[in-house]
């Protein structure tokens, strides 16, 4: 009865304090950088979806978040959509390249699967950077639209969109939830343990592969368009391997796998690399290390850590109620 | 020459191998018994350095060795010919055997001489010493396993179910050359389902049950009690 | 260090020790720049003119409405990506209050203008991208000059001394491909042909011979090559290797003397047509800044060091005829001001006029290669 | 006769794994499978649940041909099956385990899972139901909410069963469902299995365990080197001298 | 006709490059597993060890190579024991993420040391030789006979020396070789001690034709690891294909299709290798 309690008003807790954070803080850096980290951890929750649920590591979501980024960017400033449309629009695009992608990438499996989208991100980063005539080539892509108003609620302050992309992230993070706790998500899971098995339980993996793929690009693709709204400029950095690097660190650090990893290793990496700026030449001296610290004595990531020891408490207090049981008895 | 001391291995919260005691003197053959899952295997692994006890004290003349590496171990003069034979799979049989002479690589004569002895027990080895390991039988792999050990020339030599999956003929061969080892001068320590076989080349024997040591005694003995005839002789 | 945000992060340059202006005022200016990752140099080149000023200004502090300043470089690292260097503007901006943000790359300056209006800093672009100036923001300065100035005297000058047919490798930058698109039309407009044309990426690129080979294949007179100035230089070196034996047109990113650190003489780039490097220019400032750049920091400065230097000079200036150090807007607006009472000895560029779109105007000079020797062209 | 062999041939490369096998499998009985390592007993069992396409031959289940079927699809027809090395979510409970198992006897999609459709709940109670009834069957109920990882090998044995029974099936193939048991154990899953028989549901096992097998089985085949050897009741298989010879050793071997 | 004859020794050149480096990437993926991101960090190592060995103590450009082959392969070690050895029983996707930290940090720690600027590495074998039309430069002959050296000296020492051996007993069955008297430490530790040294090999020779600088090895890495991947992980033969593979298509694909896009022509050449052939050219374990 307690863990429920405890739980639940946790994450009641925890959106609160989202919500009222900016008028704690009154810092518009950090609503900046809490901004931007919501939009990161959208993007590796799509990742965690496919690697940590499914089971296969993709390397190409840099690319895939930089496509829904370029959709948005591309509809609204070259083809003048409206916003809204635009920002519907952008994540279908990405989901529509993702199933082309996911069809063939898919047959691969581990290694060669991780590899194969690695190559995959690599030529999309290519393809923005080199399509000139299209995607501005190295110069990106400027001048595009923040959401555009709604009624009476309009997004032009920082604190508007920090509610915009909170709201957002808050929704995804809830269709993530969704998902991993229906049948469907129980199917991934079942793919990740073993193919297999999953298909003599008559799981078609390949369906659910797909989907799962799909999914996940289409998260990558809300976290790209909420970005393009959001710097409103955009270059094909976004899809190069840093950035991509940038998610698996996030991902491994808060637990891949865990429904709270991917905002937990998001916003602790993000705000540790921001707090080290200070160190100046010094901050990759620390932040390198630190992270190969952290992976050695924590694997499974943070969350993961937190989870074994909740488990072996539990383990604990109710061999200890067994033991008080059997006394009684 | 080996003696282990109440030896216990966990894996984890569950105990396999709970306080057993063996000794296995200079020149013996000496058997180990028992159901699957008995403990039979973990035992071995222990000797051998794969695993580590969580108590008790392995001793090899006279030194304790638990806690040692594996590679020490086989420096010392154990090998272990494993269940699941552990073969170097895409390297061609004479170069397994080749590995199997590592720890005395510096002597070459030494080791033509040892590649030689194990050809002569294991002719078929000879035919087969250019083609992959993955590529031979079950029968021939299991040849192979205990022709890589004999080539570490070792004191004492650990076989984990060699008549595993083995055809009944190949099953007799096996343990000829076993008796042949021996007659060498190799100490042999044997684990085996094939009670009946085993035994009868065995000094002595010990019965595992859940992880503990139920019975021992001389092969003799073992043969004339009724439970093990009953439980894995099926007379 | 997490929970101790009212800090302010500290400039590279140490301030303690400095017994002068005690009870002075500080005022913070920003840089953001990539100080990690391929483009660490570049970016430490540009912050070096900055802290070199902030030294120099801070022997004597100077005065606003009577009040007594000094200026203090606060500087973080963006990697060259745009979103960090957005990140590190709200930083300053709401740190440290800094009325300026110096930025060296388009994509964080583009990133930048988004937000600079609205929280009033001005942006001090060091980008020759020309949409930099014309988006048409009103609080942003464009340092450097832009390059249509160097496009007649280079393609006369090489067109007549080597001949007409040019091979075109510029950096894969935007200012690179811009660069070229504005040289090859006028080159070909003035009878010249373009035997080849390809952008060069110098952080994807192991080895030039490849794309050199191809280059050559048509016997090109001259060759359009620039960058960073050391990728440059071997650029040209494995073209001498090649058997090239015409020309080059250098882009004015490249610097003739830091191309030569690498060929080792200036043989390998005879013919060689780029901006004056700053070492040989002989503006009014330009003495006194190398001396003392090469006190500081042992090294011969490079012109983004200079601009840097100069346009810091330029802006304590122009807040000193603002009478404020914090109204973005209105040190904006004296800009011209600043540039007008620049003191003769801080001249290292002869800035003339900033335009309305708030971009330096400046004479340039050019130098070539001639004779093994660095020669300024008439 | 509910699910039939005919020719069934699986090559790999150079190697006839299964060489011309047929074999009746018989409703509501105990169908074993015998013979040394590698003889292609895992393997026949592939070919049947689809895991490998055979190179020949046929497979009739109910007098339908489905041999060329996806493993999914095998099972959705009411085919289930275990592994020979326990192959389960051990991070997960056992409980959540067993859940999954049912999911091919239901069709809500991840837009049900996003808006919670009535649909999702109801087939997710009925999963759950399911999973329910079939730990009840195993006798697992008491540690459903144990990580799989925290639980006994003869445990973990049953959670395969009971992941099987979930897919509510005719037929399970059971592969070695007593490795790495002790005696007792493996007693009490031989009487795990008659339960599943007094059930109505049909057995295909292979074992190692001679003992346990002359006990359980209404019929054994026997194969070797991919071949047939021999087929009978267990007193027939028992004395049947090829099997002997090549599998059952005993008297033979000590000779 | 010369065009390809010069692109085809061009390809060559940077195909060996490629291929050093993927060997070294090679042996440790597939012998111990690990996806080495760091190891282009060494690469920039052993260009800088080598530059300050010949500027700073005035080696001779030979001496200075082995000097960083050392030197690199020491911290290559030093890397297995502290972290990748700490690592060992967790997936592969954390020794990645631990190995970007590793990344970042001696990519840091060389600017502080040596500073970001471009720095030259002089060479001895600086001449230009004609040979039948052909433009080549000693340093390219000596990095394409190097090259080519390595790889035969790298094969023979695998398969025909005793310790070669034992790496490759390692990579097939590692329990298999600890009970054959292997100290599968020791072997981890000689595996990750030569990928630095061809690391530094790699970076010694081409250092001389591009430029020293802190994010040097940015430029080879991941086109080693698409190497390593589809030739197979593990196979010396197949990181060895892969490099010329793809040093090729880089110099035929630059001429005859567009230099604009050779990068794209050449990855979507490895991804349609992997759409056909899932498990690379190289099947695994072939050493
Ligand atoms: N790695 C492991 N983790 C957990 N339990 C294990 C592990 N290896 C073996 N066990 C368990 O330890 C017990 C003893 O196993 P062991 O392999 O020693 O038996 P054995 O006597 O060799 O059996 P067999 O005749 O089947 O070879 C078994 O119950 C087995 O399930
Ligand atoms: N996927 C595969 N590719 C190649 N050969 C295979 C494959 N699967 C099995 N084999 C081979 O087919 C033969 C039969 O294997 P199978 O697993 O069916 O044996 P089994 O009778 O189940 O043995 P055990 O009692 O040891 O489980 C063996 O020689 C095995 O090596
Ligand atoms: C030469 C420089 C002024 C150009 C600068 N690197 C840019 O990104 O625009
Ligand atoms: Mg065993
Ligand atoms: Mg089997």
């Amino acid at each position: 009865m307690s863990s429920i309690f405890s739980k639940r008003n946790m994450v009641i807790a925890l959106i609160v304090l989202a919500f009222v954070i900016p008028f704690v803080l009154q810092n518009q850096y950090y609503l900046h950088i809490l901004t931007l980290a919501c939009i990161w951890s959208i993007a590796v929750y799509g990742l965690n979806l496919l690697a940590g649920f499914t089971g296969y590591l993709s390397l190409a979501h840099a690319g895939f978040f930089a496509i829904g980024a370029y959709s948005l960017g591309l509809l609204t400033v070259k083809a003048e959509l409206s916003f809204w449309l635009a920002f519907l629009v952008a994540p279908i695009i990405t989901m529509i390249i993702g199933t082309f992608v996911g069809i063939i990438a898919l047959r691969t499996k581990e290694h060669f699967f991780a590899i194969y989208t690695l190559c995959v991100g690599y030529i999309i980063y290519l393809i923005i950077d080199k399509w000139d005539s299209l995607t501005g080539g190295v110069r990106g892509l400027i001048g595009i639209p923040s959401p555009a108003n709604i009624g009476p609620i309009s997004f032009d302050t920082p604190l508007s969109q920090y509610y915009f992309v909170l709201v957002v992230t808050l929704l995804c993070i809830l269709m993530v939830y969704r998902i991993v706790h229906s049948l469907t998500g129980r199917t991934f899971i079942a793919i990740r343990n073993s193919e297999e098995l999953a298909l003599s339980l008559g799981i078609s993996t390949a369906k659910n592969k797909l989907l799962s793929f799909v999914l996940s690009t289409f998260f990558a693709g809300v976290a790209g368009a909420l970005y393009g709204s959001f710097i409103r400029f955009i270059g094909p950095e976004i899809s190069y391997t840093t950035i991509m690097f940038d998610f698996l660190t996030y991902l491994i650090v808060g637990g891949i796998g865990t429904l709270s990893g991917p905002i937990v290793g998001t916003f602790l990496i993000v705000l540790l690399s921001q707090n080290l700026q200070f160190l100046q030449d010094y901050r990759m001296l620390i932040f390198g290390p630190l992270l190969t610290l952290l992976i050695i004595f924590s694997p499974r990531g943070i969350v993961g850590f937190v989870l074994t020891k909740y488990h072996q408490h539990q383990r604990k207090t109710s061999a200890v109620l067994k033991d008080a049981r059997a006394k009684e008895g | 020459m080996l003696k282990l001391n109440s030896v216990t291995v966990n894996y984890g919260k569950y105990s396999a191998v709970r306080q057993i005691d063996i000794e296995v003197s200079e020149g013996e053959i000496v058997v180990l018994l028992g159901a699957n899952g008995a403990g039979k295997t973990t035992t071995f692994k222990t000797i051998s350095g794969l695993l580590k006890p969580t108590g008790g004290t392995v001793n090899f003349e006279g030194a304790p060795i638990n806690g040692k590496s594996p590679d020490r171990i086989v420096q010392a003069g154990i090998v272990q010919c494993a269940e699941d034979r552990k073969l170097f799979p895409q390297m061609s049989v004479q170069q397994n055997l080749m590995m199997g002479g590592y720890i005395h690589r510096s002597k070459k004569t030494q080791l033509k001489e040892s590649l030689k002895e194990v050809y002569e027990l294991f002719p078929i080895l000879y035919d087969k010493r250019d083609e992959s390991a993955r590529l031979l039988s079950g029968g021939q792999q299991q040849m192979l396993a205990i022709g890589r050990a004999l080539m570490a020339k070792p004191k004492l030599m650990l076989l984990d179910e060699p008549s595993i999956g083995l055809a009944p003929l190949v099953v007799e061969q096996m343990f000829t050359s076993i008796q042949h080892i021996n007659k060498d001068g190799t100490t042999i320590l044997l684990a085996e389902q094939n009670a009946n076989a085993a035994l009868s080349i065995a000094d002595k024997g010990y019965v595992f049950e859940n992880g503990r040591i139920v019975i021992e005694g001389t092969s003799e003995e073992l043969f004339s009690n009724d439970e093990i005839r009953k439980a894995y002789i099926g007379a | 260090a997490c929970s101790n945000d009212t800090t302010a992060p500290t400039s590279s340059v140490e301030n303690e020790g400095k017994e002068t202006n005690e009870d002075a005022e500080i005022v913070y200016i920003g840089y953001s720049g990539p100080l990690s990752g391929p483009a660490a140099y570049y970016g430490e080149n540009t912050l070096s003119g900055l802290q070199l000023a902030e030294e120099e200004i801070n022997k004597e502090g100077f005065e606003v409405n009577g009040k007594k300043y000094n200026i203090q470089i606060v500087s973080l690292d963006d990697k060259y990506m745009p979103n960090e260097a957005a990140a590190n503007a709200k930083r300053l901006v709401q740190e440290n209050k800094t009325p300026i943000i110096y930025n060296p790359h388009s994509g964080g300056i583009a990133a930048m203008q988004v937000f600079n209006e609205q929280d009033q800093f001005i942006v001090a672009a060091y980008s020759s991208e020309p949409d930099i100036t014309q988006v048409g923001n009103s609080l942003t300065v464009r340092i450097p000059p832009t390059y249509d100035g160097y496009i007649e005297p280079f393609t006369k000058y090489a067109m007549e001394r080597f001949g007409p047919k040019i091979a075109s490798l510029p950096t894969a930058t935007q200012y690179g491909k811009d660069w070229s698109e504005a040289l090859l039309p006028y080159w070909e407009s003035k009878g010249g042909e373009v035997v080849y044309n390809t952008a060069i990426d110098f952080s994807k690129e192991t080895d030039f011979f490849t794309i050199l080979t191809n280059a050559l294949k048509d016997d090109p007179d001259v060759l359009f090559i620039g960058g960073a100035s050391e990728p440059t230089a071997k650029l040209a070196i494995q073209a001498r290797e090649l058997g090239f034996e015409g020309g080059f047109i250098v882009m004015d990113q490249a610097k003739l003397d830091e191309m030569k650190a690498i060929s080792g003489s200036y043989e390998t780039l005879e013919g060689a047509i780029g901006t004056m490097p700053l070492i040989f220019s002989d503006y009014p400032g330009t003495k006194p800044f190398i001396d003392s750049y090469q006190a500081k920091f042992n090294k011969d400065p490079g012109s983004e060091a200079g601009f840097h230097y100069l346009s810091l000079f330029i802006f304590v200036e122009a807040m000193k005829a603002a009478g404020s150090v914090d109204d973005a807007k209105l040190i904006h607006e004296h800009m011209q001001d600043g540039i007008d009472s620049l003191p003769e000895d801080k001249k290292v560029y002869v800035v003339e006029e900033i335009d309305e779109n708030g971009g330096f105007n400046l004479a340039t000079q050019y130098g070539v290669i001639e004779d093994g020797a660095v020669a300024p062209v008439e | 006769m509910i699910l039939q062999t005919k020719q069934l041939t699986k090559q790999f490369g150079g190697l006839v794994a299964v060489k011309n096998v047929d074999f009746n499998i018989e409703k509501r009985k105990v169908n074993a499978i015998i013979g040394p390592n590698g003889a292609g007993k895992s393997t026949f069992f592939n070919l049947i649940s689809g895991v490998h396409r055979p190179s020949s031959g046929q497979i009739l289940y109910k007098g339908e041909d489905i041999t060329h079927l996806p493993a999914n699809k095998v099972a959705e027809l009411g085919l289930a099956r275990t592994f020979q090395t326990t192959n389960l979510f051990e991070m997960a409970t056992v409980f959540d385990n067993v859940v999954v198992g049912h999911r091919l006897r239901t069709r809500s999609n991840f837009f049900d899972a996003i808006f919670r459709t009535k649909r999702l709940k109801e087939e997710e109670e009925r999963c759950k139901q399911k999973a329910l009834e079939v730990l009840k069957f195993t006798e697992l109920s008491h540690i459903g909410h144990q990580l799989v990882a925290n639980i006994s090998q003869e445990e973990k044995k049953r959670v395969a069963f009971a992941l099987a029974l979930a897919t509510e099936p005719e037929i399970v193939f059971l592969d070695e469902p007593t490795a790495g048991v002790n005696p007792d154990e493996t007693e009490s899953l031989a009487y795990l299995i008659k339960k599943m028989v007094n059930q109505g549901i049909t057995v295909c096992l292979i074992e190692h365990k001679m003992r346990m097998i002359m006990d359980l089985a209404d019929r054994i085949m026997v194969l070797n080197y991919g071949e047939k050897l021999a087929e009978g009741t267990p007193s027939e298989i028992n004395k049947n001298e090829e099997v002997i010879r090549a599998y059952l050793g005993g008297s033979g071997a000590s000779a | 006709m010369e065009l390809l004859i010069q692109q085809l020794f061009n390809g060559l050149t940077i195909g060996s490059v490629y291929a050093l480096v993927a060997l070294g990437l090679t042996l440790v993926y597939g012998i111990l597993h690990i996806p080495n991101f760091a190891h282009g960090a060494l690469y920039m190592v052993g260009g800088y060890v080598t530059l300050l060995m010949m500027t700073n103590f005035g080696a001779h450009y030979l001496l200075a190579i082995l000097v960083s082959m050392a030197v690199v392969g020491v911290l290559s070690v030093l890397m297995e024991r502290f972290v990748f050895y700490p690592l060992r029983h967790s997936p592969p996707i954390q020794d990645k993420v631990a190995a970007i930290g590793i990344l970042l940090f001696l990519e840091a720690l060389a600017q502080l040391l040596w500073g970001a600027d471009y720095r030259t590495m002089p060479t001895p074998y600086g001449q230009v030789v004609n040979l039948f039309g052909l433009t080549l430069t000693m340093q390219r002959i000596i990095i394409v006979i190097t090259a080519v050296t390595v790889m035969i000296a790298l094969y023979a020492f695998l398969k025909k020396t005793f310790i070669g051996a034992t790496i490759i007993a390692m990579a097939q069955n590692r329990e298999g070789a600890n009970l054959v008297g292997i100290n599968t430490s020791k072997v981890a530790m000689l595996t990750f001690f030569i990928a630095g040294a061809l690391a530094a090999i790699g970076a010694s020779l081409t250092s001389p034709i591009n430029l020293v600088f802190p994010g040097m090895g940015h430029l080879v890495i991941l086109k080693a690891f698409v190497i390593i991947i589809i030739g197979g992980m593990g196979s010396v033969p197949g990181a060895i294909l892969g490099g010329y593979i793809l040093g090729f298509t880089e110099s035929l694909g630059a001429t005859y299709l567009s230099n604009d896009y050779k990068d794209i022509i050449a990855f979507v050449l490895l991804v349609l290798i992997l759409t056909i052939k899932p498990n690379g050219i190289f099947a695994k374990g072939g050493v």
